[in-house]
């Protein structure tokens, strides 16, 4: 990021909530690089920016398009790159259809089902027709959602059958995903920009001044993004656009460019490695659905062809060496390696469908590990009411936290909701040992998986996860010893005999060497395994996540690799490890030209060295070492061997760069302007308002509000954003409890514009009230003009800026109204995250009413906005302009 | 006595007999992101309790509101719109200009910031100024002089410490600073929330109550050659720590920097060893007036005037005596 | 001294933290990480109290049913009823198959919600014991 | 629309402007929410400081301390009636000046240890002697003057008691030393009454430091005036005529040094001494002065007239002394009077070509 030219900030409040990460912007801010922050507010970030762009929170696809139809139209694209390196010429299905022909919906949409058919997206075949998905069937996107299939893509794109596709390298046929993309994006405009974000014509011109004056052969240009993006309907849509807009200004896989994600925990990036997710197992590899994985040759079809390019090619080791690591000897060929021991899943099971679970009385137990969902959950008043329904409940965590004091004094005990007196859940509070008292792992947002040392014993009776967890197992395993059920064969065939220091803590290292796995039979039977490369489907290698094979080869723990930066180059290798193999860029063979040279001496990174006959840099190569530029192997033998040597991308299932994903997404190939579940402004690029395959939750308790041109939508005027503070932790478990950091932020606050609180008479540092369909809050008002009103679709649009932090209960050093509260459940079908950067509210001064008034007042709003289970859920806005039939709709 | 006023090298003045470098802060405002981790650090370190009563104290982002006896640095956050930013830029070109007598129309100079490329950069129609305030650790410090006990010392690095147990909290030396750094620590307790189990009664006794306390420049970390934990922390280097000549010569860099981008609201504060308190070791950049973020404008270390002060005083026992004498001597009237 | 890492965020600081007499008594930024060059952020400063909280809760509570109060448990008797209770419900919640009879071998009864601060190796042994065990509803902060 | 909590502490001044464009989708121009307002003294007409926060913290002391301003004054005014009425053959007023010195000398000592934020250290202030710390200048000299008053205060009791204090050989000693101890007792009493003004003045409290000058003559001439009340209040007025006389003279000096110093002093940074509580304080200590000085010049013979009189400049140099106290504290607590005057000085300087002794500079 040090090495970018030009730094565009978007989705994120880098220096508020990375400030030491955000050293690398600032240096290269030192260095020249210009930095500019979009965002709906001027944040510290902004304060240190070149320049801030306040943009309509939920319009970035506007903005982003717009980027890309101005560098197509004004023929700024990086010709040879583009060529060279992404699908641009690749020809898409003849049956496609964009949602400039259909009114905002693409192809395939089966508005009964309120979801798409991908098929009509697909690549055209050599001779005739798509490629087909590859796998039993066509999948249709409404099971896909339920497996949030986004997700499983973390490390590379979805399969397909083969890679042999229809191109023209002219990009002048129709079919061809450029003009597919140029067509789609014609419509966002300057214009337009400035209509549906706020942002004026002359901010435009500046930011795409600076982006395209910085990309190139010599400069590169960098995005980075936070949840300010993936927490909306569309969040996968918005990476996606700047990844269009990266690479056709061919800022992929290059030092100083590419996308960066700024993830908000410790080791958010390794709980998607190794998942605790419920669709995905260990390195990505899917949970079996049934009716799609009933068996192990059906589960691997689907995950990678085998004709396929690149690595996923060889999900079959994959997957038998996580079966191997599980199960040790009792997964066999004879039982397909144990695969039937894995569980099934029938449809989405996410933390939002669990909790409408408990609500259902299906979810009796209910663990919180170091999580705060009363607090740090959408919909926190849907979240607290289903855990009374709980029969038991596990918290564990370093303080008495909200989630676990909400049966004594939680905001539904005060309304009188709830009575303690009649909750039936049993909670254990099992004390956590913090970072310091535990040896592991954290792997942090750019992959890099990093090494603690235990320095201190956890006190009292405090105890690490991995203790608690290996000794909960240890005495499931005891009880159900003598069982004879078959359905407890998995607990206790499986492998669970780490062993342990004096106190009975298993040993992590112990845990990390069966991650990345080891060798089960032949000379090497039980070395450690150095890459996974070496995994084999045949049973003679087991590992627990392949994708962190390496970082134990050798028997080394390389995660623990401490050479001092200042003793390293600049990609610094010898500090912790990377995975893949120990890569701090991926795709970086994109670094290089079609021809294997550096594209220019500033911006060398890995490059073909000819007399040695491999590819040579500062950086592990992302890319067969030895695979020449101009090497054509024949695409038809599927895996790394197909890949040629101008296919970069290595993971994608084409070796290409997705400008137009024929496959993966479930809400569209392209990016696609919709405004937010709950927007005062209507769509000005299609009739169809919201997006149409995004998860709703008709329920009474989770309504939401109307939105632009529907009845009641004034009632709830204005639009609210969540974000977080230095100062703070997302739900506060980790801040709220410590003096010094709650001294410095110690009420919860709203941020307001002068000209909205001139509006609602709100006074300076005065209390006002927040109502949105689901809660009402009560916050101190900051009035400020970091926040600015924007003039979209020919009227003025007030934002609210609310952090979440804070939570309701008697145990922290600082507590108040938790923001949270206010939003109600929708979620990218994707990935299933919620959104909540933008919702609907209003505001008024004073605080809120107590007790059964409190709810009155969010009724009585509701009713006056006469909202129902139906407002803001329907799938297509307009049928009968959006070409579906609307006898289909529910 | 050393030195009272005036260019001077406060530790030969103190009578270190050694060569320590005199050792300081630049605090470099144009790249602070207001973040706090200095304010944190330094407590942590330090130990300092948690003060004020968990409010908002109405002041954008900053909720500790000053220096203090238990906040040694503290982030100040100024939002200013375009028409103060004007005033800022003004005041910084007049300053520029200063001390540059001209006869007649300022000559077409390009090589001179003041007339150079002012084309406003970017974000020129609002910002947000965060700043990190410190003990400025002054050449001729107002507390170490009106200390009567000693426990205010000069230390080797050129810094001024307070020796907690030799403080006996008379208070002479807030009133001595005129930056208002210094404070006597009052009792006042971590507060905590209402209901608590009972193993967590037991607060730790807000330590050092009823002394003056301060920033030392975490004299604790220099004696074993170490960074202070605030400049340590700081994620952006806008606090930055070394030798005091290295700092001034960096922030003057800094300066020009600035002023060659047009930027010509940028200054330097405490950089000019004949103002009134003989420059100071936190040395600040800072891009709007003193004034605006609660520093004083004009500093003067009250010890300069005491000889005067003596002066009057001695003039004025006499004129006692003398009026004593006259009632006695004229006689048993 | 012991090298760490932050707990709070993705950027992966590292840390440094000082041990005197079996207690960390200082928690700094750990100069030689190429990625955070011993800078931390109010919260990565905050770490020694994340440790020594004066409100850290270092004993196992009890929620009886209806109960209004907290009472003490002694820690093994808290996992031993964890552990039944994970049994009952599993048994009593358990699915074998779907309605057209395809495998199902889970239970619906049993949900966990992790942080993002977990260890990899935590994580793993989380999704290891509760995939074994059926328990298919294991989610984490990175959807939240 | 405030911005500021401070904003209802602001004395109406002219509206504040708002942004003139109102408009949305662009930025507005901010006025400084933070305590600017317009200044009728002084022709800059901004005024600037962060959120109307003190720049300078005011001394932590409480009244104490200006009940020890006072009695220390009292006790070196003592001192002096003390050696004169030694001198002159006045035993009621040497005697009631002696034990005036001491119990005056005694309380103040003692508000003055209550006051420290670790009494029990108070013998640290004696551990070091600093020229540059009139704190510590002073404890020396209160601490030579207590010396020479506790011997001369001790011979007077031992005299009063009719020598039956069990003294044995001491009584001779201290009956030799008594003379002299008057007279070291008196060599210090000028410096006891005028150290505490240094005291003040040697801070950077606007009000004190830019009193710095004329206010060691008020405050002598208010010790003088206060030892000459006690004086007229406990002596028979036979013995109590310099008494009369240093009143009077007292009182001259008090008037017209208070209004030197008021004249010579920033206009902005003496405003405190007219305003608020200090300004009710120094407005009756003006008028209380007068009255006992008028009392002792004309009616003085009168011994009620001449009791009255002296309660009157008794609580004419209290007021003084926490008129001027309080001035001082309450300049501190207001940013305005650390700040307009130094950018006054700053200006005024810069006008008269001195433009290199600035703390802010551009290079």
């Amino acid at each position: 990021m040090a090495n970018a030219d030009c730094i565009v900030i978007q989705g994120s409040n880098m220096a508020e909530c990375h400030p030491v990460g955000y050293q690398w912007v600032a240096e290269a801010k030192a260095r020249g690089a210009k930095v500019i922050h979009v965002d709906p507010r001027f944040t510290r970030t902004s304060a240190v920016s070149d320049k801030h762009i306040p943009i309509r929170a939920g319009s970035d696809v506007v903005l982003l398009g717009a980027l890309i139809n101005y560098v197509i139209s004004n023929d700024l694209w990086f010709k040879e790159y583009v060529g060279a390196y992404t699908n641009a010429a690749t020809l898409v299905h003849d049956d496609y259809r964009d949602a400039e022909d259909l009114g905002g919906l693409f192809s395939g949409f089966d508005a009964g089902k309120g979801a798409y058919d991908t098929s009509s997206w697909g690549y055209a075949e050599r001779g005739e027709g798509a490629i087909d998905e590859p796998g039993p069937g066509s999948e249709h996107g409404a099971d896909a959602t339920a497996r949030a299939a986004g997700h499983s893509y973390g490390s590379g794109g979805p399969p397909l059958e083969h890679a042999e596709v229809q191109r023209d390298d002219s990009l002048q046929d129709p079919r061809t995903v450029f003009q597919i993309v140029k067509r789609h994006y014609a419509r966002y405009t300057a214009e337009m920009v400035q209509d549906m974000c706020g942002i004026s014509v002359a901010d435009f011109e500046y930011l795409v001044r600076a982006i395209t004056d910085n990309s190139g052969r010599d400069r590169t240009t960098c995005f980075a993004y936070a949840v300010g993006w993936t927490q909306h309907s569309l969040g996968a849509q918005f990476i996606r656009a700047a990844a269009i807009l990266q690479l056709l200004l061919g800022n992929m896989g290059r030092p100083g460019g590419g996308i960066m994600a700024l993830r908000g925990h410790a080791s958010i990036q390794g709980s998607t490695d190794i998942p605790t997710l419920f669709n995905l197992l260990p390195g990505y590899l899917p949970m079996p659905s049934a009716g799609r994985h009933d068996s192990l040759d059906e589960y691997l079809a689907t995950i990678g062809s085998k004709q396929q390019k690149g690595y996923w090619a060889n999900a079959d080791a994959y997957t038998i060496s996580l079966l191997k690591a599980w199960w040790g000897e009792a997964a066999n060929a004879d039982n397909d390696w144990a695969y039937d021991y894995l569980p099934r899943l029938t449809g989405a099971h996410g933390t939002y469908e669990t909790v409408m679970g408990m609500l259902d009385d299906e979810v009796e137990g209910y663990f919180l590990l170091g999580q705060n969902p009363a607090v740090g959950s959408a919909h926190g008043r849907m979240q607290r009411l289903a855990m009374a329904h709980l029969k038991w409940m596990v918290v564990r965590d370093l303080n008495l936290i909200e989630s676990a004091t909400w049966w004594k004094d939680g905001p539904e005990i005060e309304s009188g909701e709830l009575r303690t007196e009649d909750i039936e859940t049993e909670v254990f509070f099992l004390p956590a040992a913090t970072h310091v008292e535990k040896a592991g792992s954290f792997t942090q947002t750019q992959r890099l998986l990093q090494w603690r040392h235990k320095a201190v014993a956890p006190p009292g009776e405090c105890q690490s996860e991995l203790q608690f967890f290996f000794e909960l197992g240890q005495r499931i395993r005891e009880k159900l010893a003598d069982s004879d059920d078959e359905r407890d064969r998995p607990l206790l065939d499986l492998t669970w005999d780490y062993p342990t220091d004096k106190h009975g803590d298993p040993d992590p290292e112990a845990v990390l060497a069966e991650i990345n796995g080891r060798h089960l039979d032949g000379p090497d039977a039980g070395a450690p395994l150095s890459a996974y490369t070496e995994l084999r489907a045949d049973g003679s290698t087991a590992a627990g996540c392949w994708i962190y094979t390496g970082v134990y080869a050798d028997g080394v723990n390389h995660a623990a690799n401490r050479k001092p930066g200042q003793e390293q180059g600049p990609a610094a290798s010898e500090w912790g490890w990377a995975w893949p193999a120990n890569r701090r860029i991926l795709y970086n063979r994109a670094s290089a030209d079609p021809a294997g040279k550096p594209w220019s001496e500033r911006k060398k990174y890995i490059w073909w060295d000819q007399d040695q006959g491999k590819w040579i840099g500062d950086d592990v190569p992302d890319f067969p070492v030895d695979r020449a530029p101009g090497s054509h192997p024949d695409p038809s033998v599927g895996g790394p061997e197909a890949l040629s040597g101008d296919d970069p991308f290595i993971m994608q299932a084409d070796g290409k760069g997705w400008l137009f994903a024929p496959k993966g997404l479930l809400d569209g190939p392209l990016p696609t302007h919709y405004e937010a579940q709950e927007s005062p402004v209507a769509n000005a690029l299609y009739p169809q308002q919201q997006s149409p395959a995004r998860l709703v939750f008709p329920r009474a308790d989770n309504p939401s509000a109307p939105s632009a041109g529907t009845k009641g939508a004034d009632i709830y005027p204005y639009v609210f954003t969540t974000y977080r503070l230095t100062e703070h932790h997302t739900a506060g478990g980790m801040s709220r409890w410590l003096p010094y950091l709650s001294e410095l932020q110690p009420e919860m606050f709203c941020e307001v514009s002068p000209e909205l609180a001139t509006e609602r008479g709100l006074e300076p540092y005065g209390w006002a009230t927040i109502i949105s369909p689901r809660s009402a809050i009560e916050a101190k008002v900051l009035v400020t003009d970091r926040m600015v009103p924007l003039k979209v679709g020919g009227h003025t649009v007030h934002q609210i800026g609310l952090p979440y932090h804070w939570g309701v209960g008697n145990n922290a050093v600082v507590s108040g109204d938790a923001a949270n509260d206010l939003l109600g459940v929708t979620l990218d079908p994707n990935v299933q995250i919620q959104e909540s950067k933008v919702a609907s509210c209003d505001i008024r001064p004073g605080r809120r009413p107590r007790g059964e008034e409190l709810l009155a007042l969010v009724a009585e709003y509701r009713e006056r906005a006469g909202v129902t289970m139906e407002t803001g859920n329907a799938a297509v806005t307009n049928p009968s302009a959006e070409g579906v039939d609307p006898t289909l709709e529910d | 006595m050393g030195q009272l006023s005036g260019p001077t090298d406060p530790t030969t003045d103190a009578h270190w007999e050694h060569n320590h470098p005199r050792k300081g802060f630049f605090t470099d405002t144009s790249i602070c992101i207001g973040c706090k981790a200095c304010e944190v650090a330094c407590k942590e370190w330090n130990h300092n309790p948690q003060d004020g009563n968990l409010e908002l104290l109405g002041s954008s982002y900053d909720n500790t509101g000053s220096l203090g006896a238990s906040t040694w640095r503290h982030v100040a956050f100024i939002e200013q719109g375009q028409e103060r930013i004007t005033q800022a830029r003004e005041s910084g070109r007049a300053l520029v200009n200063l001390g540059m007598p001209r006869i007649g129309p300022p000559a077409p100079d390009s090589s001179d910031p003041a007339e150079a490329d002012t084309t406003p950069p970017d974000t020129a129609d609002f910002r947000w100024l965060m700043s990190s305030d410190v003990c400025k650790h002054c050449t001729h410090a107002g507390c170490l002089d009106v200390c009567p006990t000693g426990a205010l010392f000069r230390t080797e690095f050129g810094t001024v410490v307070v020796q907690d147990d030799v403080c006996n909290g008379c208070g002479t030396c807030v009133a001595g600073c005129p930056f208002g750094v210094i404070e006597r620590r009052s009792n006042g307790t971590v507060k905590v929330a209402t209901s608590r189990e009972d193993q967590h009664d037991e607060h730790p006794a807000v330590p050092n109550a009823g002394i003056a306390q301060k920033c030392t420049l975490c004299y604790d970390r220099l004696v074993d050659d170490q960074t202070p934990a605030c400049a340590k922390a700081c994620p952006t280097t806008s606090i930055k720590f070394g030798d005091h000549d290295a700092m001034v010569e960096t922030a003057k860099e800094r300066v020009a920097d600035l002023h060659a981008k047009g930027l010509t609201e940028a200054r330097l504060y405490g950089a000019n060893e004949n103002d009134g308190v003989g420059g100071t070791g936190s040395v600040f950049l800072l891009l709007d007036e003193p004034e605006v973020y609660g520093l004083p404008p004009d500093p003067r270390v009250p010890t300069a005037d005491l000889p005067t002060m003596y002066r009057r005083a001695g003039l004025a026992v006499a004129g006692m005596a003398a009026a004593a004498a006259l009632a006695f001597l004229g006689g048993r009237a | 001294m012991v090298q760490s890492i932050c707990p709070y965020c993705a950027v992966g600081c590292g840390q440094r933290v000082y041990v005197k007499d079996e207690k960390v008594v200082q928690i700094e930024g750990d100069p030689d990480s190429p990625i955070s060059r011993g800078r931390l952020c109010p919260k990565g400063s905050a770490s020694e109290q994340l440790v020594n909280s004066p409100g850290r809760q270092t004993k196992v509570l009890y929620r009886a049913p209806r109960s209004t109060e907290w009472e003490r448990l002694d820690l093994g008797t808290a996992v031993e009823m964890i552990a039944d209770r994970f049994i009952e419900t599993r048994r009593r919640t358990w699915q074998q198959n779907d309605s057209e009879g395809r495998l199902l071998r889970r239970t619906m009864g049993i949900a966990s919600l992790g942080g993002a601060t977990l260890d990899n190796e935590e994580n793993y042994l989380i999704k290891k014991l509760f995939t074994a065990a059926g328990a298919v509803q294991v989610e984490n902060q990175a959807r939240i | 629309m405030t911005l500021s909590e401070f904003d209802n502490l602001r004395p109406s001044g002219p509206a504040r402007r708002r942004g003139a464009d109102g408009k949305p989708g662009t930025r507005r121009r901010r006025e400084n929410g933070d305590g600017s307002r317009e200044m009728p003294m002084v022709p800059e007409a901004e005024f600037t400081s962060y959120y109307g926060r003190p720049v300078v913290k005011p001394a932590p002391w409480g009244e104490d301390v200006a009940l020890y301003l006072f009695l220390g004054g009292v006790a070196g005014g003592s001192a002096l009636l003390g050696l004169g009425g030694q001198l002159t053959g006045r035993p009621i007023l040497r005697r009631n000046a002696r034990l005036g010195a001491l119990a005056a000398l005694s309380l103040g000592a003692g508000a003055l240890v209550k006051d420290l934020g670790r009494p029990e250290r108070f013998l640290n202030m004696l551990r070091t002697f600093k020229v540059t710390s009139p704190m510590s200048v002073g404890s020396w000299i209160l601490s030579a003057f207590g010396a020479g008053t506790a011997l001369v205060a001790a011979a007077e009791i031992d005299r009063m008691t009719g020598c039956r204090i069990p003294l044995g050989p001491l009584r001779k000693a201290l009956q030799a030393v008594e003379g002299p101890a008057g007279f070291e007792a008196a060599v210090f009493a000028g410096p006891l009454a005028a150290y505490t003004a240094v005291l003040l003045g040697d801070t950077a409290t606007p009000t004190w430091n830019a009193a710095h000058e004329e206010l060691p003559f008020v405050f002598v001439s208010s010790a003088c005036l206060a030892s000459a009340g006690l004086a007229m209040v406990t002596t028979p007025v036979h013995e109590a005529g310099p008494a009369r006389k240093l009143a009077v003279l007292g009182v001259l000096g008090d008037l017209a040094a208070m209004k030197v110093m008021e004249h010579r002093m920033d206009p902005v940074a003496a405003e405190p001494l007219h305003l608020g509580k200090a300004g009710t304080m120094l407005t009756w200590s003006e008028r209380l002065a007068l009255g006992g000085g008028l009392g002792a010049l004309l009616a003085g013979r009168n011994r009620a007239v001449a009791a009255a009189s002296g309660f009157a400049l008794l609580a004419a140099s209290a007021l003084t002394r926490f008129g001027v106290f309080e001035a001082g504290l309450a300049s501190a607590r207001d940013p305005r009077y650390t700040i307009e005057p130094q950018k006054n000085r700053l200006a005024a300087r810069r006008a008269a070509g001195v433009s290199d002794d600035a703390i802010t500079t551009a290079r």
